[in-house]
């Protein structure tokens, strides 16, 4: 149990920074801890003591001890899925440390509650 | 601004070509060992990112441009879903219709190689295309301070 | 304990070692080299864990998004930034991790124990109905988890040495077309936000750009 | 044509149309839009056959459902297809005009297409990770599409937007991961049947709390709306339409129906039934009271789609026959008046230049159509007899008044007829603010400022009637709607044994 929660706590900071923290960056920093922690933990839970990779190798075609593929195959999808998201993140940035000549959210209040 | 030193440039001609196949093996052999399309890509990409900033921008646009990565982009993407569409002939969406082949050999497991390819292009295309699209901008923002 | 085990411990530590000093430390820059860390960290988990597909997809997204991260912190020469604390943001969410971490430590108990997954336990529960003598009590008990079904027949019927691949492009192929379909998204995202102009001046009191049309 | 054939290609052609665009506008730009409108109506044509077909599924790659990924189409699934389809076909038609005042137009309906796409994807998918994937698609297009106008408000909200996104999103997959650890599945209609056969444990009453925070983010529920009164107004206004018409449904309200109903096994009286009830009072109630004092046309409309959302999430929440056709009932409702009065604030934007309720008035002697259709719109919302809002929300108020005398049999729960009290209350608060809508900027003395005003162009108009006359018909044919449409999806719903079946046969 104590690496899903390691896991957790790692998903918890990047909530942190993300609620807490005032600096675009600091905030897309945080959306990456994020998306580590879940692919951590999906790989965690499909891993087997002394498992092998899931891939057959020619001189032993027997699947026997083998970690489960499933999770890696979601895991595979969901960081391309995060590199997508950080790619069009750090263009409003750019965007809008161009507009506004700071990164502080603070100061970037055009919109009225 | 053209780019780097001449050693940094020498270099790079050297190595673009080993990212560049190293990449390529990733892609194919996607199905037999580790890696696979996305990986293959990205790496393929960060050859790319090299080209240009080694280079600098305007001669690495003369080798590949930002509307060339866009349309490899485009049709790679579309690629990948006339692959599922084309499955129809054998029974539905993302039916493997190709042969399977044997076992352990590169041209294998039917249609998984050329998903790979295609996802290799697309995601190198679409990631340098980013790249150079956030590298355009910050040139265009100088340029409107310098006036 | 084996050797993959105390190296998991050890590297998870490190990562959120890197994870507390990338979100506190003061210098842009430095957060994210510290960023940068703790997903390299995560990929060589991922190597320990037989992931070897991750591991590599794992680095090199990590160096494509640590260039791109770099290149928004580097708009201007000096990265660092001036802290100011809004204390109700900071206890909020504060509270939440306390009481993430608490709930979720309470729901972990119900996890299958670390290093036996579900579908093992599923191959052993079959294995031992069957040296008793009464496979499948019930119908329900029978089913097989897709990751049994996967590691049983994947390779008879597809060909491919690398189950990984193998699912990601044939069992869930539809999944790979949405997530291609993401990056593609993503991207068109970017450019469509880093367009020069984005309304068309005449009939409004637009702030005047340079720069022509670039549709 | 058969359903189960035509399935796939409700994700398939708007997919296709989206990765191609971008480079036939490369070749001949004027095709763009063309090819877009002829996308949709195919997609229209293909919602109007599958309605009223037998359920089935599509399996992916022929795969049997838990191995690999299937589509579902049930009456639910139509249901939201032929709202998706319908409500896009509108927003598309006006998009051709409305958009011109934007450079980039190929990238703009490249990204409506694939939005389309991915509500398509979430809504006929039977995996739960596929799910995911879909609905980040539709998400990511949102948040580019927000940002379109590049303005320095476009882009803050889409920031906030996205990080709020991400973080819901953040949230659905970790949930996701602890509900594989312990199923060993992502087939959902698998997963009910392992979490019917053994029970909640804890971990999954975890999973479902970050489930529903994830999808709450997604839907703007009360304590997760942050996003939606910036993200919604800030977008050009097809884009609002969409988002308040119909994002909201498909990747919040749908995914949380059908992961409640069918995986979580929600009965009336239960935990997860007074929370959704909760949310749902709490969202319609904080709405209303935000939209009351705006004086921004658009912002008022998005702080309203807070406040409707939670009458379709109490209508879920009451869980009885009756409160979940309430709440199915008032979301398509919701949809057709909502994308309207977007249209028409579009319209209004468009003409005059300003959305500012207090520089605006007479209008109706100058744009006829735009005026007609947001008094439909407005009398819809507010809950007016002949039309559809009315229905909805007494169907709700009813289902409510029900519930206080059916959950404990002999008994009658104050707490419900509260409720009901509570939901009559909101809906006399719309009324007062649509009314001061149409005071300040329909009627009234023509502002100097405004006397060149000129109606929009003959497509909107067209897009904007077809929408109407959506409200109307709805309102007025309700019977026929909801026996033909509505209640064979809630029938679906209820019945979460003969969706286990659908999908794994036997």
């Amino acid at each position: 149990m104590t690496p899903y929660l390691l896991c957790s706590l790692i998903f918890a900071i990047g909530v942190y920074a993300i609620i807490a923290k005032k600096n675009l960056i600091k905030i897309v920093i945080g959306l990456l801890l994020l998306e580590y922690a879940v692919n951590l933990l999906l790989v965690l839970v499909g891993y087997k003591s002394g498992g092998k990779p899931p891939i057959i190798v020619p001189q032993n075609p027997s699947t026997a001890n083998f970690v489960d593929p499933l999770p890696q195959a979601l895991v595979l999808t969901s960081i391309v899925i995060g590199l997508g998201i950080t790619a069009l993140m750090v263009a409003l940035c750019i965007r809008l440390y161009e507009k506004y000549k700071t990164f502080d959210i603070s100061k970037i209040k055009r919109l009225k509650g | 601004m053209n780019g780097m030193s001449p050693i940094v440039k020498a270099t790079t001609k050297v190595f673009m070509g080993f990212i560049t196949v190293y990449s390529l093996n990733i892609i194919a052999y996607g199905h037999l060992t580790p890696g696979g399309g996305f990986a293959g890509g990205t790496m393929w990409a960060c050859g790319f990112i090299l080209l240009v900033l080694a280079f600098g921008k305007e001669d690495a646009f003369k080798i590949v441009s930002q509307r060339a990565a866009s349309v490899a982009d485009c049709l790679a993407a579309f690629t990948f879903l006339l692959v599922a569409i084309l499955g129809i002939s054998a029974g539905g969406f993302f039916v493997n219709f190709l042969s399977k082949g044997k076992e352990f050999n590169l041209v294998s497991a039917g249609t998984l190689l050329w998903l790979n390819i295609a996802i290799g292009i697309k995601v190198s295309a679409c990631l340098f295309g980013v790249f150079v699209a956030l590298a355009i901008f910050k040139r265009s923002k100088t340029s409107s301070e310098v006036q | 304990m084996t050797f993959a085990i105390i190296i998991l411990y050890f590297l998870l530590v490190f990562m959120i070692i890197g994870a507390i000093i990338a979100v506190e430390v003061r210098d842009l820059l430095g957060s994210i080299i510290a960023v940068g860390a703790v997903g390299f960290g995560l990929s060589i988990i991922f190597l320990f864990l037989g992931a070897p597909d991750l591991a590599i997809t794992q680095v090199v997204v990590e160096t494509v998004s640590l260039v791109i991260l770099i290149r928004a912190a580097v708009v201007r020469d000096d990265t660092t930034y001036d802290t100011h604390h809004n204390t109700f943001a900071v206890a909020m969410a504060l509270i939440f991790v306390g009481a993430f971490i608490a709930f979720g430590a309470l729901a972990y108990k119900a996890l299958p124990e670390f290093g036996n997954p579900i579908y093992a336990q599923n191959q052993e529960k079959k294995a031992l109905a069957e040296a008793n003598g009464n496979p499948a009590a019930k119908e329900d008990d029978n089913r097989e988890t897709p990751a049994e079904y996967y590691l049983a027949h994947s390779f008879e019927k597809n060909k491919a040495a690398n189950l990984v691949t193998s699912i990601v492009l044939d069992f869930r192929g539809y999944d790979t077309l949405g997530e291609a379909t993401v990056i593609f998204v993503s991207v068109i995202g970017a450019y469509v936000v880093l367009r020069k102009v984005g309304r068309r001046r005449e009939g409004r009191e637009e702030p005047a750009s340079q720069g022509k049309d670039e549709s | 044509m058969n359903a189960h054939d035509i399935l796939p290609l409700f994700v398939g052609i708007p997919l296709g149309a989206g990765f191609l665009l971008p480079v036939i506008a490369l070749l001949w730009k004027k095709l763009v839009d063309i090819l877009a409108v002829l996308a949709v109506l195919a997609l229209v044509v293909m919602a109007l056959c599958v309605i009223g077909a037998p359920s089935c599924i599509y399996k992916m790659g022929n795969w049997p459902p838990p191995f690999g990924v299937n589509l579902v189409l049930d009456p639910m699934s139509a249901m939201m297809v032929l709202i998706i389809s319908g409500v896009s076909f509108a927003v598309t038609l006006y998009s051709v005009s409305y958009m011109t005042k934007f450079t980039s137009k190929p990238y703009y309906y490249s990204l409506l297409m694939l939005m389309i796409a991915g509500m398509n994807g979430v809504v006929l998918t039977g995996d739960l990770f596929n799910m995911y994937v879909f609905m980040e698609v539709g998400a990511i297009a949102s948040y580019g599409l927000v940002a379109f106008g590049t303005e320095h408000e476009e882009l803050e909200a889409s920031f906030k937007y996205l990080v709020l996104g991400s973080l819901g999103s953040g949230f659905i997959i970790f949930g996701i991961a602890l509900v594989y650890s312990n199923t060993g599945t992502l087939n959902m209609a698998d997963m009910a049947r392992i979490i019917s056969a053994g029970g909640l444990n804890r971990l999954i009453t975890f999973a479902s709390a970050l489930f529903l925070m994830g999808f709450g983010l997604k839907a703007a529920m009360v304590p997760f709306h942050a996003w939606l009164p910036d993200a919604h107004p800030s977008a050009p206004a097809p884009i609002s339409a969409m988002l308040s018409g119909l994002l909201i449904k498909a990747l919040g309200v749908y995914a949380i129906i059908r992961l409640f109903y069918h995986v979580f096994g929600l009965t009336p009286g239960s935990e997860y039934s007074y929370i959704l009830m909760g949310l749902g009072l709490l969202s319609m109630v904080v709405g209303v009271i935000l939209a009351v004092g705006q004086w921004d046309f658009k912002r008022l409309l998005a702080y309203h789609s807070i406040s409707q959302m939670g009458y379709v999430m109490l209508g879920i929440g009451l869980g009885t026959p009756l409160g979940l056709l309430g709440g199915l009932f008032h979301l398509l409702n919701h949809s057709a008046f909502k994308s309207l009065l977007f249209l028409c604030a579009g319209s209004v934007e468009q003409s005059t230049g300003s959305r500012q309720l207090r520089e605006l008035g007479g209008l109706c002697h100058r744009m006829p159509v735009t005026s007609a259709t947001c008094s439909v719109a407005s009398l819809s919302i507010s809950g007016v007899p002949p039309f559809n809002g009315f229905w909805s929300k007494l169907i709700i108020i009813v289902a409510a008044v029900q519930a206080a005398f059916t959950t404990v049999p002999g008994t009658v729960q104050a707490g419900y007829i509260v409720i009901a009290a509570v939901t009559v209350l909101v809906s006399f608060l719309t009324l007062v603010s649509f009314v001061k809508v149409q005071k300040y900027s329909l009627f009234g003395a023509l502002p100097d400022r405004l006397s060149g005003v000129r109606e929009v162009s003959t497509v909107m108009c067209i897009a904007m009637i077809m929408l109407a006359v959506a409200c109307i018909g709805l309102g007025v044919l309700s019977p026929f709607v909801l026996n033909g449409l509505v209640a064979p999806a809630r029938d679906a719903l209820m019945d979460g044994q003969s969706y286990i079946r659908l999908v794994l046969g036997g």
